[in-house]
């Protein structure tokens, strides 16, 4: 039945077990997005979440909307088809870090630089996980896996950075155990109006515990985390003494505020045209053991790929009766056989 | 050698009009050839309409040169159109031409070999430069020995003609003059065979509408073309090919296989009311379905030209999953490349269309050349027990029903559809019975409706069609979520169960097993003990090679299938009541495996692997032999 | 019900050495089931060492979750291990099992439905809980009721035994009474049928040497579950399953069909002197094969994670265009994905091989079981006319000969072979008979030398194999270029030539037609007029099918298959010379659609789509219905 | 035979007849690197050329070296493999902008990540050339093709910033009319270690005319070539009247130089650690109609992929004979039944 509105999390929470690992970061992030939707106000049967295969993949069975599990990698090519014949749907994409960067990059970095209307989040837990412990292309250089028993030849893809490269309007990373974090850009993502990207940083305790614990833990949180806040000084660290300031070379560094002074500081543009300022913080922490940039690297409306268009054939299409069809397949030169 | 002088240019001639000898013939086999950059395509496009007016039956085959471009006046750049013509009802664009008109040596030398005894060849004199003969690999002109004896050839020296004609036009340049030449040649041809020529002019008045000088020069060449076969002697005969009697009466209009297939997807989203989205990514043949698809906003068409095939194949399932008539289009490689996820909607059981443009292979193999070689992999492509339903088209009209059916088919039972076509069908044409949209099945999307009692929806509950329902997202109360794991029949619930995968791979198999389609139409004769069985775009070839042998007052049977998979019910039956059954394909005996695995019935395989079209005589060949 | 109590943990029982009646068995079928987490598999692992060890024959069959995470305590959480041993040659892990030993409710529930009547049942009983009966979807426990009549119930309160033996040991914690829980269950059946126990305890004390304290907590658990069964009264018959006499003299090992596939690909690699590149997608369940070779870089093997199956196929390929061994492995979703690659393979003419561990199907089917579907998209799953050999293995043990006799076509050919393996071959575990090196067939890479006479190279001249030149860049004098466009028989230049195009279609097919495979062997009955015939991971269920047949004193024959492309020269004839052909597959009947189109023979397909293997009473009985 | 040193163009020109249309761009590339080619005084058998399928596609048949025209898209996966086995080959991939950024971007992204020691040239001419004129990835947007009869509704791809963003560590282009520019970027690209990125903007005059006239043509090419240098401020026009500088925001812009200063000007730096400075220039001038930075963007030295793990595999193989193969099988627990 349509959920009568003002909706609540129960809504958007399916009858399925969810069948994650103890302790999975999955949960949180489930928790979390089943208790951000509400926010939406759209019924659940006008949300779709569609994913591809993996632990992340699961996802899709537990949201109480309508969704498809599809195939490895492919999830933005149906939810792209999706976009193309409906324009009252919200559309998700829920994709792991080999599903959406090692099978299916080419058509994430398409989805991006079309600029498609869905959301895509990314849960990056740096491993293969339903496949039971393979390297994934953001596994560290070195890394030991069962697939790589001797360290990982393969330096990590940077997420971020790509989905920059493609040209995305819309980038952002968060964590899975936070939930404010989380909430934030989900809501941030939600208002805009093309291809949303969201890099999930996610815990895999069975096959790569701990890997964000520096991200995630009380302590050291504190420390490493440096929120993105539009339009502020980039500052972080436990009394936000460190910042965020621009070398003489041109590229971005950490500094000590009270050494280089508050006004050396960058101040967060998410909104530049120019996604070089966006793709200076991504390089700023790639994914590693030190302080890492979270929230909205970017943000920039642009139109939506196809904008209107969806509408603009619907009427086309309602004009035409059987009149209009038989004009059609009459056109051009014909002339008559007569018996 | 038996070729006739013409006049030098410096006596002219008086531009008296002369009564030339008429003969009739039934049929006509005209091919036009030149340089890729001699029109060759459009001129023989303006004679078809002309002739197709003029109430003749006929049949075109274009050839163009491989998709590597090849220098001018190269063997590899030539270019060619060929049309079939006659006073009854014809079947293929014929085998062997009695006309060429070769523009350059190297048009010649790559049609000669085709030709019919004693054929006429019209040749433009001025383009034989030694140049062009060492370019198409001439030591010296075949108009100045022997090797053209067998044949009549007309020398005309078409560029110093048109250019003389254009000398009256002000503004004209000779590089007019080499453009219009096709014009010329067209001119002369449609003389030849008295074609209406205000279908030609009325053509050129509305194309060049905006560009009055390159309209007068195109009308002038033309006419002066014209005006050259009533006024030399040159050609001292005319052909009348009288209209054809035995068409079923209607309103035609003449379409290749790209066009028609494309209108039967129109047709159904507009029947059907389900909004079409076609996804492709180019490739040689198929790109043209997406081109002229994408000309169809009015009609409400979507394309998407995809990042890959991949892509193609997902975006048409997703576009399905959201109510969309989600078809995908492409040739042999791009086949490949969609199998996991065709693979995906035989799991989902959602419709989705994808259209094979077969081509030669295998691997790249030869993109411009024709095959029929992909039938096993659209059947058994797919890893696991994946069932999918094919249908084939027959002849460039009838890829429109083709197309009409797989949509028909793909949401009626909830199904992938693959439907085969090929490069010959989707290049040549032929006149096309246009049927009215009321006489059209109806397609009935049926989308599931809101539980009226609140009861638990389930997904894979299964209609009388082994069907299961089609929710789209939007509607209350009947979100679920599906996937490509196996799911509890009903419920559709990932479910690992031993019992219920063998029931669902049951039930998959029964659905498309069960699907309706009509029975297998023989066109026997009494005491006829061959049948000629075909399928696809050989339809032609082996009505034309069949009749051959009944006017030879020996007696066939002939059949054409439509429907692959699944087959005829009658089908087993038909076969076994012939002694013997000839199955000819453009490929290695594929249908054949089906047949004999499906029937253990010892169909004789007549197979030709070159990348062209099978011709009337050869099947005339084969079946003699059977008899 | 018939359970014998076991004396409160109060009253302590006397450790006196007691004789427990001894009763000899010719075949023991034991499961060991639990919770993923409570290591089944390890002490399945052990069980069967001790037993190959002890010189039974003997099959296993371990049984995972599905890929998805199951709750700790459910149903889909249930991991198991079966194996099957006797004094005598065996074929299959063996269909109901004689005792199941179940560490919680899930297990019993889970495997009750397969036991034999009358079968033991050796339950931790202390995992019995309300919360663990709720998970297993118990109302109450049928230790309680009448459900477990039907078997012998041991109940055994694992835990707390464990839990005891380990108080001597300090440092141990409750944790540890967990963790080695498995290790007791071993030792009380390692006591049952007389198991060496020093094998046991010398693989503890290397495996953990590093660790004291876990090694000491093991080798406890182990001797407390030895003495449990020694000193208790529970059990009163042991049982004595002697060694085999009828297995063939030799070294052996214990080993899966993963590994023997990797020993084959790394056998194959050193007696040619190839380097084995093997680049792999990871995929359930072919990863372990990538998990085994990257183990392998002393052997000089070089394993790459692609970024997908196209990409893996794509640089096994590069690896053999470079004069490597280019292999790349995979399951069912990936086979279609590198079907466009391998169809460049055909054209290219290259040595690459393909493993393909087949799972259920379609689409993403049940990963995480078994299946024979996928062999007609192994045969026909390519655009085009694109021959491809394909070689199946048929038991744990084979699939190092399957391996080795892949690559040998793979390279004598100069061509892709498909390798058909399945989840049950690659998963479970047989005493392998070791070959010795030497006695290997050799594999000549035969590359081609530059030209003495300093003559144009040919690629595609052909040798009696029919087999091109491997030409590998660094040669001197041998630099070409190949592609995937049709090419010129012998030059290898791009052709578009319509009678080359058929003569290389003919070429490539003839060649691999042409492939000399060993006629197959029939294990024939004199007055035997039923064949049963076999492929793949069958032969296990079919030898032992044939064998109860023939023990009820009823005449059959047998054969298996491992070449299914090209089929053995014989195999027309073998089919012909019986009544009645049974072919069992685990799928819908594909090679008996092969078989019926290539001999018109109507065989009689049994088949099975359930994800799991083929059972040897269900052969049996399937046989016994067609005498 | 191998060609004796020192070699010669002729010793890379191969006997087939070059088969693009007249006038085609790829004509004066492939004469370029013929003529370049005896530069690296590598015998022609010991290099090959892996190319996809297209126009661009067809390079391989007419350099006489080893060479494989591959599938489409997929060039990049047979030259890793080539990698794989071989450390003694010089292996060059030639793609176009469909084959390496629509079907094969996956491909290309990863082999760029991993750093595989092979030199890439992507012909870029906006176009599908091949197919007869369909939009390519980097058509522009609103381009009218057969396939976008009412213009392309898709954003165009950078394949600079794609290749930066997917971590490229040498990142170069050149124009297909620019001879010597041609050859100072292959230079730099052939004695890169890794991956090296080139792309050539190639003019389709059949499908695509003069997309990139502005670059090549000599009057308006002085003005919107941005030569880039390394270690010099970057400056450009008829008489280096512009440069580049960083606006306050962080982003780049150009300037006059008289207005602005020669101090403002960006100092070009290829060998930057921090991939935020090639993507700046990569974006200053995305393909379009005004001045675009021309030459080698971004070349940092790496280990390449498996960096000596042929040779180590190859001496581990010559140790094995059957002896230890036998050992090899033996390995575990084994038992002998004795007949
Ligand atoms: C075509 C195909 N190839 C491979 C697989 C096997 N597979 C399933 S999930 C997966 C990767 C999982 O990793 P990731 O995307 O990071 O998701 P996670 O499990 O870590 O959440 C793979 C390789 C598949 N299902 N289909
Ligand atoms: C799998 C597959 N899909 C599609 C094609 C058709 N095709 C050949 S080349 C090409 C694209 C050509 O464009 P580009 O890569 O830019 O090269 P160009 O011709 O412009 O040099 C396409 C789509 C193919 N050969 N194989
Ligand atoms: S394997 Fe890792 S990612 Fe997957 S469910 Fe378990 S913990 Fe989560
Ligand atoms: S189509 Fe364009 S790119 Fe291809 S050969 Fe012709 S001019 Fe060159
Ligand atoms: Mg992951
Ligand atoms: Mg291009």
């Amino acid at each position: 039945m349509s959920a009568a509105l003002p909706l609540t999390k129960a809504d958007f929470q399916s009858d399925q077990e969810t069948r994650w690992c103890p302790g999975c970061g999955d949960y949180s992030v489930l928790a979390s997005i089943q208790g951000f939707m509400p926010e939406l106000g759209i019924a659940p049967e006008r949300i779709v979440f569609v994913t591809g295969i993996g632990c992340a993949g699961r996802f899709a069975y537990y949201m109480n909307t309508y969704g498809m599990h599809a195939i490895h990698g492919r999830a933005p090519t149906i939810a792209t088809g999706l976009a193309a014949a409906r324009d009252d749907l919200s559309v998700w994409i829920v994709s792991g870090d080999g599903d959406a960067l090692s099978i299916g990059a080419n058509h994430l970095v398409h989805a991006l630089r079309r600029n498609i209307p869905v959301k895509i989040l990314l849960f990056n837990n740096r491993i293969y996980g339903l496949t039971k412990g393979q390297a994934s292309p953001t596994s560290e250089y070195g890394k030991v896996t069962k697939s790589t028993p001797t360290g990982s030849i393969d330096p990590p893809l940077d997420a971020l950075s790509l989905a920059l490269g493609a040209g995305a309007t819309f980038v952002a990373r968060t964590v899975d155990r936070d939930k404010q974090g989380l909430a934030e850009v989900l809501r941030a993502a939600a208002q805009h109006r093309g291809a949303a990207f969201v890099e999930v940083l996610q815990d895999c305790p069975v096959f790569n515990d701990g890997a964000f614990d520096h991200l995630t833990q009380k302590e050291p949180a504190a420390v490493n985390r440096i929120p993105l806040i539009d339009g502020c000084p980039i500052r972080f660290g436990l009394d936000h003494e460190m910042g965020v300031i621009r070398d003489a070379d041109g590229t971005l560094g950490v500094a000590r505020v009270d050494e280089v002074g508050a006004d050396r500081l960058v101040v967060h543009d998410p909104g530049c045209e120019d996604p070089s300022l966006a793709f200076a913080l991504a390089r700023l922490g790639v994914l590693g053991a030190g302080p890492l940039p979270l929230g909205v690297f970017r943000s920039v409306d642009a139109p939506p790929w196809g904008d209107g268009l969806v509408a603009e054939l619907r009427e086309a299409r309602e004009r035409l009766g059987d009149d209009e069809l038989d004009a059609l397949l009459h056109a051009g030169d014909t002339w008559t056989v007569s018996g | 050698m038996a070729t006739t002088e013409f006049p030098a240019l410096g006596d002219t001639v008086p531009a008296r009009s002369r009564a030339a000898k008429i003969e009739r013939r039934e049929r006509v086999i005209v091919r036009f050839a030149g340089d890729s950059g001699d029109g060759m395509q459009l001129a023989g496009g303006r004679f078809t309409d002309a002739t197709a007016f003029f109430g003749n039956d006929l049949a075109t085959l274009p050839s163009f040169p491989a998709e590597i471009r090849a220098p001018a006046g190269s063997l590899a750049g030539v270019s060619s159109f060929q049309i079939h013509f006659a006073a009854r009802d014809i079947a293929t664009p014929g085998d062997a031409p009695n006309v060429l008109v070769a523009m350059n040596p190297a048009a010649l030398r790559a049609n000669l070999g085709q030709l019919e005894k004693g054929a006429t060849i019209i040749v433009n004199e001025d383009a034989f430069s030694t140049r062009n003969l060492q370019k198409a690999g001439y030591e010296d002109s075949p108009l100045d020995d022997e090797s053209l004896d067998a044949f009549q050839v007309k020398r005309v020296p078409m560029t110093a003609l048109v250019t003389r004609a254009l000398e009256g036009l002000d503004g004209a340049t000779s590089r007019d003059a080499q453009r219009a030449r096709n014009l010329f040649a067209l001119g002369v041809v449609s003389w030849l065979y008295e074609r209406p020529t205000d279908v030609t002019e009325r053509w050129i008045e509305q194309k060049f509408a905006k560009q009055p000088h390159v309209r007068e020069v195109n009308l002038t060449a033309f006419r002066a073309g014209w005006n050259f076969g009533e006024t030399s002697e040159l050609i001292d005969v005319r052909y009348e090919v009288p209209p054809a009697t035995d068409v079923p009466p209607g309103v035609y209009r003449n379409v290749n296989g790209t066009t028609t297939t494309a209108l039967g997807l129109v047709a159904a989203s507009i029947r059907s009311g389900l909004p079409l989205v076609l996804a492709a990514y180019p490739i040689t043949p198929a790109s043209e379905l997406l081109h002229d698809l994408a000309t169809r906003k009015d009609a409400g068409v979507r394309t998407i030209q995809a990042e890959d095939e991949i892509a193609a194949a997902g975006i048409a399932l997703g576009a399905a999953f959201g109510g969309g008539l989600g078809v995908t289009a492409t040739s042999g490689p791009g086949l490949d490349l969609k199998t996991e996820t065709i693979g995906l909607a035989v799991a989902l059981e959602l419709p989705l269309v994808i259209v094979d443009v077969q081509r030669a292979g295998p691997s790249t193999g030869m993109p411009t050349k024709t095959e029929q070689s992909d039938l096993l992999s659209a059947l058994y492509g797919r890893h696991g027990e994946s069932p999918v339903p094919i249908v084939a088209a027959s002849t460039p009209g009838q890829c429109f029903d083709a197309a009409y059916e797989a949509v028909r088919i793909a949401v009626r039972y909830r199904t992938p559809v693959i439907l085969l076509t090929d490069l010959f069908l989707a290049n040549s044409s032929e006149p096309w019975r246009i049927p009215n949209a009321a006489s059209l099945a109806p397609i009935d999307p049926a989308f599931a409706k809101p539980p009226s009692n609140g009861g638990r929806f389930q997904p894979y509950a299964r209609n009388g069609d082994g069907a299961r329902p089609w929710a789209i997202p939007g509607t209350p109360g009947l979100a679920h979520r599906i996937g490509g794991l196996e799911k509890q029949d009903g419920t559709g619930e990932i479910s690992y169960d031993s019992a219920n995968h063998a029931r669902m791979t049951e039930l998959r198999d029964a659905k498309v097993a069960g699907i309706e389609v009509p029975d297998v139409v023989v066109d026997h004769e009494d005491g006829a003990d061959v049948l000629v069985l075909g399928w696809g775009s050989s339809a032609g070839a082996l009505r034309a090679g069949v009749r051959r042998v009944r006017d030879g007052g020996r007696k066939v049977a002939r059949a054409h299938l439509h429907h692959l998979n699944p087959l005829p019910a009658n089908l087993g039956e038909v076969l076994r009541a012939y002694r013997k059954v000839l199955l000819p394909e453009m490929n290695s005996g594929q249908l054949a495996r089906v047949l004999r695995a499906e029937y253990l019935v010892d169909v004789t395989s007549y197979t030709r692997v070159e990348g062209r079209p099978l011709l009337a005589g050869e099947i005339e060949q084969a079946i003699l032999e059977l008899l």
